[in-house]
């Protein structure tokens, strides 16, 4: 065996304060070494260069570098080698950057420290053996999980990049949030204008094929094969059948029901279609407000419906879909304004969320854009709108920016002095956080142009006075508290994970941070991409973003979607787990704790029951090989001899 | 239900300003059948000139109390005064969490504080400990005229971390405590400003302010007659309401009672009995009693904690 | 020579590539200085670590051993960790009947981002082993 | 307006007293004023909590130590209960009571001398007797009409009792206070021996 | 314990069974040996006394495929019921014939009790052990002679049987007390427990009898204590390798060992090796609430988790 080892100096950040020279002398006299030397970027071309020639010259058929983080070059590294006709798996890095010369302050015990890291992986690559991927066939349909406008820009780039795209939507109709918006910032068009189209489009397109008021229930298989169980929840009224003519929802005789579209701004009827452009354009039966289901009888919409489509027996339906990726643009939730017990809980009327306000000055909204107070229906003239409502406040658990709050506030203010000019509002803000393009202006604008107040402070308290809400904030610039005596007080809630996140990333073992948003393989290099392959996140599900944002994402996933999807056949990494069948026997322990069910009982010629990996499956965690008392199943570089050639490296001199 | 088996801290001024308060507890507790334990020998619990001045002596002043009650061998104590309940509990809370800061105040102590006594205002005693079906139990009158707006002030549940009781935005304990005796309660928005009686002698002029507004908010609610748990907010309320008049020119003359005095009414027990002729605004006919009318039982209102919960 | 004789005890970590090792890279970017006596192996997964390699280690010739992976709800691979907390528990609770100070083996949570919480880790458990002193003789380092 | 020079003004020291006294780490406030805004004392202090806070952050000691507010706080933990940081505010600043109390900083006296009437009572008698009290507070401030108005109603309706109510204890309440005196002591003696040798 | 009733009892099984396992009388008065019958007439061979020291149950896994009979004892049954819970064998091809047991007899000890005279014979009276040897005969209480199990058994009758073969008896001193003697050597300090294991572990003369008795040891010979792939360990004699190779055994067995003592029964050298199988499932108790081979619907605690422990806190560092 002829060990190659190369010490870089990064330039002054590991030379700074290692010896490197010495290190690499040290190297040297390791058993096995062959080769060593120090070199000022082994990541550079010359610097890769450089061990394709020694691979070469001195016949080495193992590499070590020591230089940065593996998470950082490992796979530049496994690359060249590979160039220079090794294995890439006979390669090893000692991490003498960050773990070594960035942390520690005497250059002695720094350069002993690298040399000990050498010696551990010198060990671990003299135990490394050949690895070879395995490839399989990818189905190319792709499922999109959420309908809103990520969810609709990445399902029809996929399809016109022409896939086959399944499209799960919770609610009746695609459209999202942005569906319900009034005005979109900075430009003030018409939300539901621009959206309306591309929903127009999902719902014509040939190779999409949408399930709205229907969820994931269940999600098997592996990139490029999944089996996906799809929940089409009762809607009660048979949409193969229903035109969407709306004539049930007119003669309806429940009025009370809760309208979820608009936030509970006004009710609804209980057999209803979401709004007039939703897609797809059919009725829907909530039980809960039905009288033929809460009183047994009642039928009006049976009898009135020209098409006969309504069943008040209908049951959720599951169908089972098979794709090769998945894009989830599940979206967001926004904070229970319950938890803010100081700004009334939702207890008083006339403080309302900025979304119900959305709804209020939606020209197709309850109201028909007439804003008006909850509590006496009568015009606000004073309209106070408080930012960071929960948000960035880690004593109610959202310690973060809720993103875009700043400016559909700087948006409401503007628009409502359009429909009132006579109207004044005040904004409480901590921060305007505007870095967008053009945002900035905008909220300038709302100040210099609709003379909207800005209040440099958090509001404290906010309770009735008479008919007035009194707003009592800070002025934190005057160095005071203020109080203003509102007729309307806007609240901007956070935004929070949506509804059930978590139980999702279960289902698609993909990860979510503290606050229940998904979690991206990389903050910056791997934005769209999970830890889970074949899985890929767009929109608000990753974090707060606003309109551009989310679009830009949707495309970006369906890019990644795309580029995976055309090849035909996928290789797998071969760093998973392996059965030595001689040496199993057969407790299947490892089944048991396997995560991902990737270990099954296989009977050999004999009887002898032993342990089968899923190469295909097996996400490589080596659970199974902690587990095995036998040592019968390795995870394969990784395996037991690997790690104790490194424990007994760094122990046993 | 919570074990009742508690002992009962009256505090310094329940035996000068409070009296009253202290008189009708006592009846309450009689008319529910829950034995008064009063630990012997207790001394002041520092209230708040302790810890202002230093948080360790305000620490030792509490935690002598404690001690006795940890000699009486029972779970928790109860104490009527926010502001003892207050030092007494954040006694315990600070020591719970620091153990340096529990080594010196044992330092300071001829029997060292353990740790184990469970904290609590009277209030939230009878709320949680006793229970408003309990407490409806004893009713025999009723005060057809009294609209109560009950003062909570500020530190009977507050902070949260160290009170751990009710929620602290929006109280609800004592407005379902009178509820269930039947005598109708408002809400307003000002159950727990500060109405200032911590300065209530050196600091006259701020006490004016902040005691306005309470009472206006009450008022305007449609309140005859304010609710309260601390005699230095009854003290405040009531005693300088003249005062108030006079610095900010207002004609208020509204009745301000224990809660316990309330609930001494209903159980039949006389104004003299519960101390109601101690207060300086008389509260004329609204202590008038009459039978009881039966009346469809509200659903007590739900905490934040516990609509959390549900949800 | 594992330590400079003198200066450091021996100690090894076993690190999640994604999670602690990812934190333990964050602390090395963010230059949060620490003591240098922690030598680390990367493994995949916490639930990879077998709890017979930390007593190897310390059998063997380590003082200390340190086990880092992500936060409960963060594995990577979902359940790697939860499986790691029951496994090192029982060790933990095992190796002082041995005759081994318990605090000679520590496990704890560190996620990518927490490079700070990772240099506290390091810093703190050092100090800690340090406290104990040595589990094995030091033989005179040949110089 | 002061113009503040943070290169020399700025004390560490004190940012890291207030910070082990009280438990709280004031870099966790970023100002956005809640506790302002939701202070029931705001129009009395001579600087809302916030720029106190802001103060600290600052290292600006003798203007905290100085100042009025911190005296004016009635520990109605509104601030607490409110903060978005979770920095407990009330604590903060009876930290800073009790700082600027053992360094002889009284900025509003006749709060001070009402504490001290108050404690010198609970010594004395080992509970508080407010006639006392109010006695000794009006002596030392010479306000000594200071609630002459309440007075009739008071004693008419026998709110006040005319004798201090002694407890057995009184030694034991003593002994506390002469423990905390010694132990106070004992560390102003170190911090100065410390100072002499730093 | 009666002999003509088990014999009864496993002649009516035979019928149904490929074997049916029980133990007979051995070599010498004191050593009683398995007995496998396929025949009725094997069955009259069978004995039942506190010879019977043989733990049967560990044969079950190696018989996959067959059904068969076994006699076992409260002990015992904890391990069948391991079995199932780890899924090593199925339920419906065993057939268990349980015998409440009072104590058996530590061959070591009434060979000590004796000072090693030739043993003629040995009989058996309530909890009373006669024997009898070339120069004298002895009475001794059974609790005096048994192995430590015995002393704190709270399992004297077996948690799962299809057939039971004499009278349920009542669990012996109280389940706490189970522990005390982990409790009472965890008083010593680190240094001296460590001292202990070295001299106690260093007897070890690596024959891997305990492992072989051992029937939870499913691995065999596959045994990473001697496989080159994995190579945990050298063959080297050396205090270090034993002490690994003691913790390995301990660790395969956490929350898997039912305390049945055939470790320490099968050891020559006299180790007291349940000790640290004993600690560990102190452990499990705890942190787990599992006791093993208690439940066949339980799964042991090493295979499950909760993503909430209800009892395993963060460490602090000091």
């Amino acid at each position: 065996m002829k060990v190659g080892v190369f010490i870089c100096h990064c330039g002054n950040n590991i030379a700074g304060t290692v010896d490197v020279a010495r290190v690499a002398e040290e190297t040297r006299k390791i058993p096995g070494v062959a080769y060593a030397i120090n070199y000022m970027y082994t990541c550079s071309e010359p610097g890769q260069d450089q061990i394709k020639d020694a691979i070469k010259k001195y016949d080495l058929d193992r590499i070590v570098v020591a230089a940065c983080s593996p998470r950082m070059h490992e796979l530049t590294f496994r690359r060249t080698v590979e160039k220079a006709g090794l294995n890439r798996y006979y390669f090893e890095m000692a991490n003498i950057r960050e773990h070594c010369s960035w942390i520690g302050e005497d250059r002695e015990l720094n350069t002993n420290k690298a040399m000990e890291a050498v010696r551990a992986a010198v060990a671990k690559v003299m135990q490394d053996k050949p690895l070879y991927s395995s490839s399989f066939a990818v189905n190319k349909r792709v499922l999109v999980i959420g309908g809103g406008v990520a969810g609709m820009q990445a399902a029809l780039d996929c399809a016109d990049g022409g896939h086959e795209v399944v499209l799960v939507e919770k609610s009746p109709s695609v459209g999202g949030m942005m569906a319900r918006l009034d005005k979109t910032f900075p430009t003030i068009d018409c939300s539901i204008c621009i959206l309306g189209p591309k929903m127009v489009d999902v719902a014509q397109h040939d190779l999409i094929k949408l399930y709205a008021y229907s969820e994931v229930e269940e999600v098997k298989g592996y990139v490029g094969n999944y089996q996906i169980k799809i929940r089409k929840k009762a809607t009660y009224v048979d949409w193969t059948k229903c035109t969407g003519c709306g004539e049930c929802m007119e003669k309806c005789p429940s009025k009370d029901a809760y309208d979820s579209f608009n936030f509970g701004v006004a009710p609804t009827k209980a057999i209803n279609i979401p709004f007039p452009q939703a897609i797809p354009k059919k009725a829907k039966i909530d039980p809960t407000y039905c009288r033929q289901f809460t009183k047994g009888k009642c039928g009006v919409c049976a009898k009135i419906c020209p098409t006969k489509a309504i069943n008040y027996e209908m049951e959720d339906e599951i169908v089972t879909e098979e794709v090769g990726a998945i894009v989830v643009a599940s979206g967001y939730g926004l904070l229970d304004i319950e938890k803010m017990g100081e700004y009334g809980g939702g207890r008083y009327p006339d403080v309302i969320t900025a979304i119900q306000y959305e709804r209020l000055l939606n020209a197709s909204g309850p109201t028909s854009g007439h804003i008006v107070r909850p509590s006496d229906h009568e015009e606000p003239k004073t309209v106070v709108f408080v930012s960071c409502c929960g948000s960035r406040d880690k004593s109610i658990g959202v310690p973060y920016c809720s993103n875009f709050c700043c400016m559909y506030i700087a948006k409401q203010a503007i628009l409502t002095k359009d429909h009132m000019p006579d109207s004044q509002s005040y904004v409480f803000y901590m921060d305007i956080r505007s870095p967008g393009k053009g945002y900035d202006e905008f909220t300038r604008r709302a100040q210099e142009e609709y003379g909207t107040k800005y209040i440099r402070g958090r509001v404290s308290r906010i309770f009735p006075k008479g008919k007035k809400m009194v707003v009592r904030g800070a002025d934190t610039l005057l160095g005071t508290t203020v109080e203003i005596e509102a007729d309307l007080v806007v609240l901007a809630n956070a935004v929070t994970a949506a509804p059930g996140a978590p139980q999702l990333a279960e289902k698609l073992h993909i990860s979510y941070d503290t606050n229940a948003f998904y979690v991206e393989s990389h903050p910056k290099l791997r934005p769209v991409e999970t830890n889970t392959s074949g899985v890929f996140l767009a929109g608000c599900a990753q974090g707060p973003k606003d309109i551009p944002a989310s679009v830009g994402q949707g495309s970006a996933a369906a890019a990644k979607v795309l580029s995976m999807l055309s090849k035909d056949f996928l290789e797998n990494d071969p760093a998973i787990a392996q059965v030595n069948q001689n040496a199993c026997v057969g407790c299947l322990k490892c089944v048991k704790t396997c995560p991902f069910q990737a270990i099954v009982e296989e009977e050999l010629r004999g009887g002898k029951v032993v342990a089968k990996v899923i190469q295909t499956v097996c996400a490589g965690c080596g659970v199974c090989t902690s587990t095995c008392p036998c040592g019968a199943i390795q995870l394969q570089h990784f395996t037991d001899n690997q790690l104790l050639a490194e424990v007994n490296a760094l122990c046993l001199s | 239900m919570a074990d009742k088996d508690y002992a009962y801290y009256p505090g310094c001024s329940l035996e000068g300003t409070g009296s009253a308060y202290d008189a009708s507890i006592r009846l309450v507790m009689q008319a529910l059948g829950v034995e008064v334990k009063e630990p012997h020998d207790w001394s002041c619990c520092g209230s708040t000139p302790a810890h202002a001045v230093d948080h360790l002596l305000a620490g030792a002043l509490a935690a002598r109390n404690l001690v006795l009650v940890q000699k009486m061998g029972l779970k928790g104590v109860s104490a009527p005064c926010p502001s003892c309940f207050s030092a007494l509990k954040t006694a315990h809370y600070r020591m719970a969490k620091s153990k340096a800061f529990k080594d010196e105040v044992n330092e300071l102590l001829d029997v060292p504080y353990e740790g184990t006594v469970d904290v609590r205002s009277t209030l939230q005693f009878i709320y949680e400990n006793i229970g408003v079906e309990e407490v409806a139990r004893p009713v025999k009158l009723a005060l057809p005229n009294m609209k109560v707006a009950p003062y909570y002030g500020c530190i009977l549940n507050r902070p949260p971390e160290i009170a751990q009781f009710d929620d602290p935005e929006n109280p609800v304990s004592m407005d379902n405590l009178i509820s269930a005796v039947g005598v109708e309660v408002v809400d307003y928005a000002f159950k727990m400003e500060c109405c200032g009686a911590a300065f209530g002698v050196p600091r006259k002029d701020m006490v004016n302010k902040l005691t306005h507004k309470v009472l206006s908010m009450a008022i305007e609610a449609g309140a005859n007659c304010i609710a309260v748990a601390c005699p230095l907010c009854q003290q405040n309320l009531d005693l300088r309401q003249a005062q108030v008049n006079a610095a900010m020119g207002s004609s208020f003359n509204i009745p301000v009672l224990y809660f316990s005095q309330i609930m001494g009414l209903t159980y039949g027990f006389t104004p003299k009995e519960l101390g109601i002729d101690k207060g300086v605004v008389d509260p004329g006919n609204l202590i008038e009693t009459g039978p009881i009318v039966p009346k469809e039982v509200e659903k007590p209102k739900k905490t934040k904690a516990a609509a959390k919960e549900a949800s | 020579m594992p330590e400079l004789a003198g200066k450091e005890l021996r100690i090894v970590g076993f690190l999640c590539n994604w999670c602690s090792y990812g934190g333990a890279d964050t602390a090395g970017v963010g230059r949060f200085k620490q003591p240098t006596d922690l030598r680390i192996i990367r493994v995949p997964c916490s639930g990879r670590i077998d709890p017979l390699f930390v007593v190897k280690a310390l059998i063997n010739g380590a003082d200390g051993v340190l086990v880092s992976g992500c936060h409960p709800r963060d594995c990577h691979y979902s359940d790697g960790n939860y499986y790691a907390r029951r496994r090192l528990e029982m060790l933990k609770q095992f190796l002082p009947f041995m005759g081994i100070d318990g605090k000679r083996f520590h496990y704890t949570w560190v996620s990518a981002s927490e490079g700070q919480r990772w240099q506290k880790v390091v810093t703190d458990f050092t100090r800690q082993v340090h406290g104990i002193g040595p589990l094995h003789e030091k033989k005179e380092a040949a110089k | 307006m002061r113009v503040i020079n943070l290169s020399t003004t700025s004390d560490a020291s004190f940012i890291e007293q207030v910070k082990k006294e009280s438990g709280q780490d004031p870099a966790e406030c970023y100002q956005c004023g809640n506790c302002t805004a939701g202070c029931p004392y705001t129009e009395f202090f001579d600087y809302p909590v916030s720029m106190i806070m802001r103060l600290i952050q600052a290292g600006q000691k003798d203007t905290v130590l100085n100042s009025k507010a911190i005296w004016l706080c009635a520990t109605c933990e509104t601030c607490t209960t409110r903060c978005p940081c979770e920095v407990d505010v009330a604590h903060v600043m009876d930290t800073l009571r009790n700082i600027a109390y053992r360094e002889g900083r009284y900025t509003e006296k006749d709060i001070k001398t009402f504490y001290e009437a108050f404690l010198t009572s609970l010594k004395n008698n080992g509970r508080i007797y407010e006639l006392g009290i109010l006695m000794g507070y009006k002596a030392k401030t010479l306000h000594l009409l200071a609630d002459a108005d309440l007075g009739p109603n008071v004693l008419v309706k026998r709110l006040i009792h005319f004798q201090p109510n002694k407890i057995e204890g009184r030694d034991e309440v003593q002994r506390i206070f002469k423990r905390f005196a010694e132990k106070r002591d004992n560390e102003k003696r170190d911090n100065q021996k410390r100072d002499h040798h730093g | 314990m009666n002999a003509q009733e088990l014999r009864k009892a496993a002649k009516e099984v035979l019928p149904s069974v490929d074997v049916v396992i029980g133990q007979r009388a051995g070599f010498d008065p004191l050593h009683a040996e398995p007995c496998f019958a396929t025949k009725p007439e094997d069955v009259d061979d069978f004995i039942a006394s506190p010879l019977c020291v043989h733990n049967l149950a560990s044969y079950l896994p190696s018989l996959k495929g067959k059904k068969v009979a076994v006699v076992v004892k409260g002990c015992d049954s904890r391990t069948v019921v391991q079995f199932l819970e780890e899924g090593l064998i199925k339920r419906e091809n065993v057939t268990v014939i349980g015998v409440p047991c009072s104590g058996i007899i530590s061959v070591k000890k009434v060979l000590e009790r004796v000072s090693h005279e030739p043993i003629q014979s040995i009989s058996f009276d309530n909890e009373t052990v006669t024997v009898k040897t070339n120069k004298r005969e002895e009475k001794i209480p059974l609790l005096e002679v048994a192995p430590g199990k015995c002393t704190t058994c709270q399992y004297p009758n077996p948690l799962i049987f299809d057939v039971l073969v004499g009278q349920k008896l009542e669990p012996r001193g109280s389940a706490e007390a189970v522990y005390d003697d982990i409790r009472e050597f965890e008083t010593k300090s680190l240094e001296e427990r460590k001292e202990y294991w070295e001299k106690t572990l260093g007897r070890c003369i690596r024959c891997y009898a305990c492992r072989n008795a051992c029937p939870l040891c499913v691995c065999q010979e596959s045994c990473i204590a001697e496989t080159r792939d994995p190579h945990w360990m050298s063959q080297k004699d050396d205090p270090k390798e034993k002490m690994t190779f003691h913790m390995i055994h301990a660790i395969h067995l956490a929350g898997r060992c039912t305390e049945c003592g055939e470790c320490e029964r099968v050891c020559p050298m006299d180790i007291p090796l349940g000790q640290l199988k004993k600690k560990i499932n102190m452990g499990m108790k705890e942190l787990y609430d599992y006791v093993p081979g208690i439940n066949p619907e339980e799964k042991p605690p090493m295979y499950v988790f909760k993503v909430e422990e209800d009892k395993i806190e963060e460490h602090e560092l000091s």
